[in-house]
């Protein structure tokens, strides 16, 4: 253990509980965060940790509890005063302007200015700088936010974080959208900010992650603190018993399956976003991977294959017979069902009821004689929610109440709920806990069984090498490899995703005109 | 450049074109302006352009309907005034840019306007009041129902209504006398119907515009008072005058709008052939009833003859 | 268990909720000695019930619009325009029952033209319907020549009587028209794939998309729908005032929209109910009566009007913040 | 590169894409030999940039409101109220200075109350101002006594005129105002933080707050700004009318609204540009302009405006979308 009885610690939070109406979120969490140290908070979906780092912020307010910083009292106001009182935080829902640049989103509430007035110039030269520093000086500080992938967008309240002079930095799940050479990058970084006297909380629910960058954690379960210490000296394994209980998990439970027939082409499919032709194959059974760094083009041929992209040219055959129809609801009537990376903006309408968002692409089962019966859909949720082990007081319960993990299993128990037969999953996992996560590999492992055909886009390697068939890799919107997963490893997808070099012909070099 | 062919221009200055601007366009009072106007388009060879604010009763823009008119440089302009202020400085404009002005309908302040044309708005709530006084024999519990807050016409019949039944009729109780019908037919409808539910032993009822007499006929109609309150109006309309017709309405105060547009048109082109005007002509003003309804010249007030007007 | 009770309790404020505003606003005028017995007679109510049927119309096209995410500002000159219709048809002697569709069915299509272009261009309804409201409240004025259409009576006029024939209606048949409606689109709303998905469009329209709804079938329909009502709601207006007037009901579709929010509509979209407008429509109506019985004049209605709106949809929130 | 070129001719269209749709309006009158040359004279420019001032100054605090993801129906009220406020004091003999500060003053306080109940009861601003366009109209009347007000002629009535003392001005000093705000604004928003802080706020209020804004803070300024540019406005319309007048200016706030989304506003916030509102205070007034001068009837007159505003508002999207 790390001698900090001489100062006192950073950050003290002692009985901090905090209640949503009949929820209760946090119940009497202590904890503690030392000079210098990098903290991991761990738990499950729903566990509390996003709550308890909202009221570190000032985001919200506790019903009971107290803080210090440095020994002296902490209570801030609002997300203002926390600021000022030297607390930062990437917040694990995307949480940026739209309409305004990358430039101004970095520094929004930081303005460099003399009595009000902009300096430009020191701004743009600090956001160069902080893009720099998360190795993406590509991204032009005078685009709007808006127009960014999920994973450019997350890179950038990475480097907003960074811009701030501050001495507890709070990163809710930063690498969700991240491919793992930024998340190195990201590592990389925080070891430095340590260098600098910089304290960390970090969390993320990729453990072996927590491993490499932790110096201490403290396990959240139910709201209720379970345990901490440091990070040396213990286990994955025991850090998974204090989460769930339960010692061992297999995070890639093996499901037999095998590839039947082709069931989805994409015959040189291209979409106006789409940087160039791609085409390939799925067959029935099989669970296909896609890799790719962010922005290679993924989501963009999901966007594209799905209808919610015009489509310039190519075609998609589904079954044999070619998709005629542009829109999404000619997809679903064929057996496709997409679920978006973009749970905040696109998967989830947050208003509504997690029964209403999980049966909203089919509602026909409830309906007799015309008229809907709420009563058989809340009962037909109700059994999804048990599967996916959904943490909701129901199924009348508002979606965007509920943890961001959580929020994750409602968009995929919609797929699952109207018996697609070709899932098109982008970053289906992302934000969902260990335990959880390894509970939808073994789901989709069994969907493949069944017959039903996968496409899985994800940016964590190891759950593609984990459970896929077939492996492909995108590169600056290049198909560029296929292999079984057997004839890849880690350091190949990497090599093939940053350079799109393949074995068999020479490199694609294709400008991006997007 | 300026082609020879062209319709407008010195070729055709020699027809004069006269704007007519009245307050609003809809009501059939303007209506009938309109009418007389043409008439006197017809007969004077003339070219009227009619124009009101847009927006129904919007000083400012009838002052942008009548700034333009100055733009596009007609030769006389003759205006219904929304404000008896508010359009004297437009006025001045046109008469500094040598266009010469008749006043209907409303009286302007200052002596810049080159005539008045109008009725004596007060002398018509005089009528209406004696009317009302007489029918229930000088004693009753009636409602005087207003237009709308600071139309300056109407204002002055309730004015003239209101002075008229305090000092003749003492014995008439005005239960309601501030209460506004507001600019359309629904709004004094509305009105109406809930001042009776409120006092439903009502005896009479005075309104000063078309659309609040509109309004007032029909809640009463509606109410199975129709006929069995004394209901004094103003204006006409063919509903009015079935309503007249009917027993339903006693009397309806009737202006000569078409009288006022023809002699506003008629006036200023006096002018600018360089003939003498009166300062001030009066159109008058004259009680319609049931018994003197079909008379010829009371029939062409009630009933005017719109069809010349095709926009 | 508390958890189930407090839940209850929720649920009870929830349902009976928006009755609150309106108790409150008819338990103020009834405890006023001066206005008490004329104002809680069964004729008053009537009468009040008479003069929301045409509001009350309006708001119901209105609450889908306002719960698919839209609004609709031309829904008064709308209203206006069918007016002008069904009396143009009834004076060119087309019999009455086709006059009324033809009012109908111009609101109708005027609502068309709405969803078709918020849909095709992809423009803010705001805007769109604020572009329409001039174009039907000037077609309106258009084909009536400026002037208000003089129709000769018949049963049309009788759907807005207080005495209705035959008497055992008790009330106008144009109440008893709004009480099916509201029935209806409450039950739509509530029980049909189509209410649930203009809930979803209105909630997140991205991922209403993404479920493989129509959205704009589904808007432009909601469009539609809502122009229909502002037909009948013409209808009515006509039926009220025997002749077709283009002026009427200017500004109008400020008090729709304000009955809908009232009752709980949210302009953002996913949120609100026809019994809630229905409520929000009494109360504007239950206010405008007690304020013109209690003689205050009209700037003083303005007023407690412009503040009443303030407060019930500021109790709704709270109701909404501790339910 | 290919891609640097395009985002430049974008930014050209960008920078003088809001001009194209007015240069088309007055191409249009330009062009019809009836009205060519008195449309196209000094003099009608004039008078059209003196009866923008008006919609102008409401439009700039309205573009304000909804960058920031607001909006406000009570500018139009609250105008209504200042001339009247303006009028009533110099009818009891304040020093003109005096008057306009105490109109311009309430047009501020009815702005301050409006955001205080945006921001502490967390209302929709659509309700909110709703409530305060029915609460300052009913003011004003009251005040005004439900009529006009006369005052004396005093300087103040020079503001608006269109041959302005002394003669070198050349412009209404309302319309140097005007370009003295408007320019003042347009940096605002441009070069200071809290101008970049409005638009964070309209964009996503949520990040916002997050970043450590005060929001409240914000809102509560861009409301009260808005409503000191409502009262100057209220003070113009003194001017221009010489009457303080309760009823006047009823709707404007539809125009001003319009204006701010025809020159690129968008009414969910985090968009908009005063140089953009300026050119469609413009597009309306010169619509208006030309369509008198022509002689057209009002109703072909409210098509016309209604449907330019839909093309207007169409062609701005097209824009973006191949900017
Ligand atoms: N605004 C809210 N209203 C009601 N319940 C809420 C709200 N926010 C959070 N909760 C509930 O509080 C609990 C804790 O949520 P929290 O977001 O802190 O979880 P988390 O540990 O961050 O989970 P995840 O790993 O999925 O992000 C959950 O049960 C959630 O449903
Ligand atoms: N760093 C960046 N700078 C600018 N634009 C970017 C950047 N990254 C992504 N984009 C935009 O995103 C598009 C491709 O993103 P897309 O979401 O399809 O890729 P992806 O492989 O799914 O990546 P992600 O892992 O982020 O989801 C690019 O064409 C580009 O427009
Ligand atoms: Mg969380
Ligand atoms: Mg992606």
């Amino acid at each position: 253990m790390r001698d900090v009885a001489a100062a006192p610690p950073v950050l003290r939070m002692a009985g901090v509980s905090k209640s949503f109406g009949a929820t209760r979120a946090l119940d009497d969490v202590s904890f503690v965060l030392g000079h210098g140290q990098v903290h991991a908070l761990i738990g499950e979906n729903g566990a509390g940790k996003s709550t308890m780092m909202k009221i570190l912020s000032g985001a919200i307010s506790p019903d009971a509890g107290r803080m210090e910083i440095d020994g002296r009292p902490y209570a801030p106001s609002g997300p203002a005063d926390g600021l000022r009182c030297g607390v930062s935080m990437i917040y694990q829902e995307l949480n940026l302007a739209p309409h305004l640049t990358v430039e101004e989103n970095i520094m929004l509430g930081r303005e460099a200015h003399t009595a009000g007035w902009l300096d430009r110039k020191a701004m743009m030269r600090k956001v160069r700088e902080s893009l720099e520093l998360v190795r993406h000086p590509e991204i032009s500080p005078e685009v709007p936010v808006g127009r960014l992938s999920v994973g450019a967008k997350q890179l950038v309240e990475i480097a907003r974080a960074l811009t701030n002079r501050s001495r507890i930095v709070v990163m809710d799940e930063p690498t969700s959208s991240l491919t793992q050479e930024d998340s190195q990058r990201l590592f990389e970084i925080i070891r430095g900010l340590k260098g600098q006297d910089v304290s960390i909380i970090y969390i993320s629910h990729f453990l072996e992650e927590i491993q490499r960058v932790a110096d201490s954690y403290t396990v959240l379960r139910d709201g209720r603190s379970v345990g901490s210490g440091t990070m040396e000296g213990t286990s994955l394994e025991d850090i998974i018993q204090l989460m769930v209980g339960q010692k061992f998990i297999q995070l890639f439970p093996k499901v037999e399956h095998t590839a039947g027939e082709p069931v989805l082409s994409l015959n040189s499919l291209k979409g106006t976003r789409m940087a160039s032709p791609v085409s390939l194959t799925l067959s029935k059974g099989e669970i296909l991977g896609v890799a790719g760094l962010v922005g290679s083009g993924r989501t963009e041929m999901l966007r594209t294959l799905f209808g919610l992209d015009e489509v310039e040219g190519g075609a998609v055959v589904v079954s044999g017979a070619e998709l005629t129809g542009r829109r999404p609801w000619t997809r679903i009537r064929r057996g496709l069902g997409l679920l978006s990376e973009d749970r905040q903006g696109e998967g989830l309408a947050p208003a509504l009821t997690v029964a209403d968002n999980m049966t909203l692409s089919d509602l026909a089962p409830y309906r007799r004689h015309g008229l809907l019966s709420p009563s058989r859909q809340r009962r037909a949720v109700a059994g999804l929610i048990g599967t996916l082990k959904i943490k909701a007081k129901g199924p009348d319960q508002k979606v965007g109440d509920l943890s961001g993990g959580n929020q994750q299993k409602v968009a995929l128990a919609r797929l699952l709920h109207q018996k697609a037969s070709v899932l098109l999953l982008d970053e289906p996992t992302r934000g969902i806990d260990v335990v959880s996560k390894s509970q939808i590999y073994e789901l989709i492992g069994g969907l493949a069984r069944e017959g039903k055909a996968v496409l899985f886009v994800s940016s964590y390697l190891p759950e593609l090498l984990g459970i896929c068939d077939r492996i492909v890799v995108f590169h600056r919107g290049v198909l560029v490899e296929s292999r079984p997963t057997s004839a890849w490893d880690a350091a190949g997808l990497m090599a093939a995703a940053t350079v799109g070099r393949t074995s068999r012909e020479k490199p694609i070099e294709q400008r991006n005109t997007v | 450049a300026k082609k020879p062919s062209e319709p407008s221009g010195s070729e055709t200055a020699k027809t004069l074109r006269i704007a007519v601007i009245p307050k609003g366009t809809t009501h059939e009072f303007w209506k009938s302006i309109h009418a007389g106007a043409i008439r006197a388009e017809g007969e004077l060879g003339v070219k009227v352009i009619w124009k009101g604010p847009q927006k129904e009763d919007d000083r400012a823009q009838q002052i942008t309907v009548v700034e333009d008119f100055i733009s596009s440089g007609v030769d006389g302009i003759v205006l219904a005034p929304l404000d008896d202020r508010a359009l004297m400085r437009p006025v001045q404009d046109a008469v500094r840019e040598k266009i010469p002005v008749v006043i209907i309908d409303s009286a302007l302040q200052g002596s810049d306007y080159a005539s008045y044309v109008a009725t004596d708005n007060y002398k018509g709530g005089v009528l209406a009041a004696r009317r009302l006084g007489e029918l229930l024999k000088g004693r009753g519990r009636i409602f005087l129902i207003r237009y709308q807050e600071g139309s300056a016409s109407t204002v002055q019949r309730e004015a003239g209504f209101y002075d008229t039944v305090t000092k003749e009729f003492p014995g008439i109780v005005l239960l309601v006398k501030d209460q506004y019908a507001g600019a359309t037919t629904e709004t004094a409808y509305q009105l109406a119907e809930n001042l009776i539910s409120r006092f439903p032993d009502v005896e009479g009822v005075f309104t000063p515009n078309e659309s609040s007499t509109f309004g007032t006929l029909r809640a009463l109609q509606e109410s199975r008072l129709a006929g069995k309150v004394v209901f004094v109006g103003f204006d006409s309309s063919p509903k009015l005058v079935q309503g007249l017709r009917d027993g339903d309405i006693h009397g309806l105060v009737i202006q000569n709008p078409a009288k006022m547009g023809y002699l506003g048109v008629k006036t200023i082109v006096a002018i600018l052939r360089g003939e003498p005007v009166e300062k001030v002509i009066d159109t008058g003003v004259v009680l319609a009833t049931k018994d003197n309804m079909d008379s010829p010249e009371i029939k062409a007030l009630l009933s005017p003859d719109l069809t010349m007007i095709k926009d | 268990m508390s958890r189930q009770r407090r839940t209850g309790v929720g649920r009870a404020l929830n349902l009976f909720g928006p009755f609150i505003g309106l108790l409150l606003v008819i338990a103020l005028f009834a405890l006023i000695p001066e206005v008490q017995g004329r104002f809680l007679r069964a004729a008053n109510f009537k009468s009040v019930a008479t003069q929301s049927v045409i509001v009350a119309l309006g708001a119901l096209g209105m609450t889908l619009i306002i719960i698919s995410g839209g609004i609709d500002l031309s829904a008064a000159s709308n209203i206006a325009l069918a007016s002008v219709i069904t009396a143009y048809a009834i004076n060119a002697g087309a019999a009455p029952i086709l006059a009324i569709l033809l009012g109908v069915l111009t609101g109708g299509l005027v609502g068309l033209v709405n969803g078709g272009l918020v849909t095709r261009l992809r423009l803010v309804p705001f805007i769109v319907t604020m572009g329409m409201m001039g174009i039907a409240r000037g077609a309106a004025k258009w084909i009536a020549g400026n002037q208000k259409i003089d129709a000769p009576m018949t049963w049309v006029n009788e759907l807005m009587s207080k005495s209705p024939r035959p008497p055992w209606l008790l009330l106008a048949p144009g109440i008893w028209i709004v009480i099916l409606f509201a029935v209806a689109m409450a039950v739509l709303l509530k029980y049909t794939v189509f209410g649930r998905h203009i809930f979803a469009v209105g909630s997140n329209e991205a991922t209403a998309r993404l479920c493989g709804l129509r959205t704009n079938q589904i808007k432009i329909l909601v469009y539609a729908i809502s122009g229909l009502f502002c037909g009948l709601s013409g209808v009515m207006e006509f039926s009220r005032l025997t002749v077709g007037d283009p002026t009427v009901a200017v500004g109008l579709e400020l008090d729709i929209i304000a009955a809908v929010v009232i009752g709980g509509g949210s302009l953002s979209g996913g949120e609100g109910s026809i019994l809630g407008t229905m409520v929000g429509v009494l109360i504007m109506s239950f206010l405008r009566n007690g304020c013109t019985m209690m003689g205050w004049p009209n700037y003083i209605q303005e007023i407690i009007i412009g503040a009443i709106i303030i407060v019930a949809v500021a109790l709704d929130r709270l109701r909404h913040r501790t339910a």
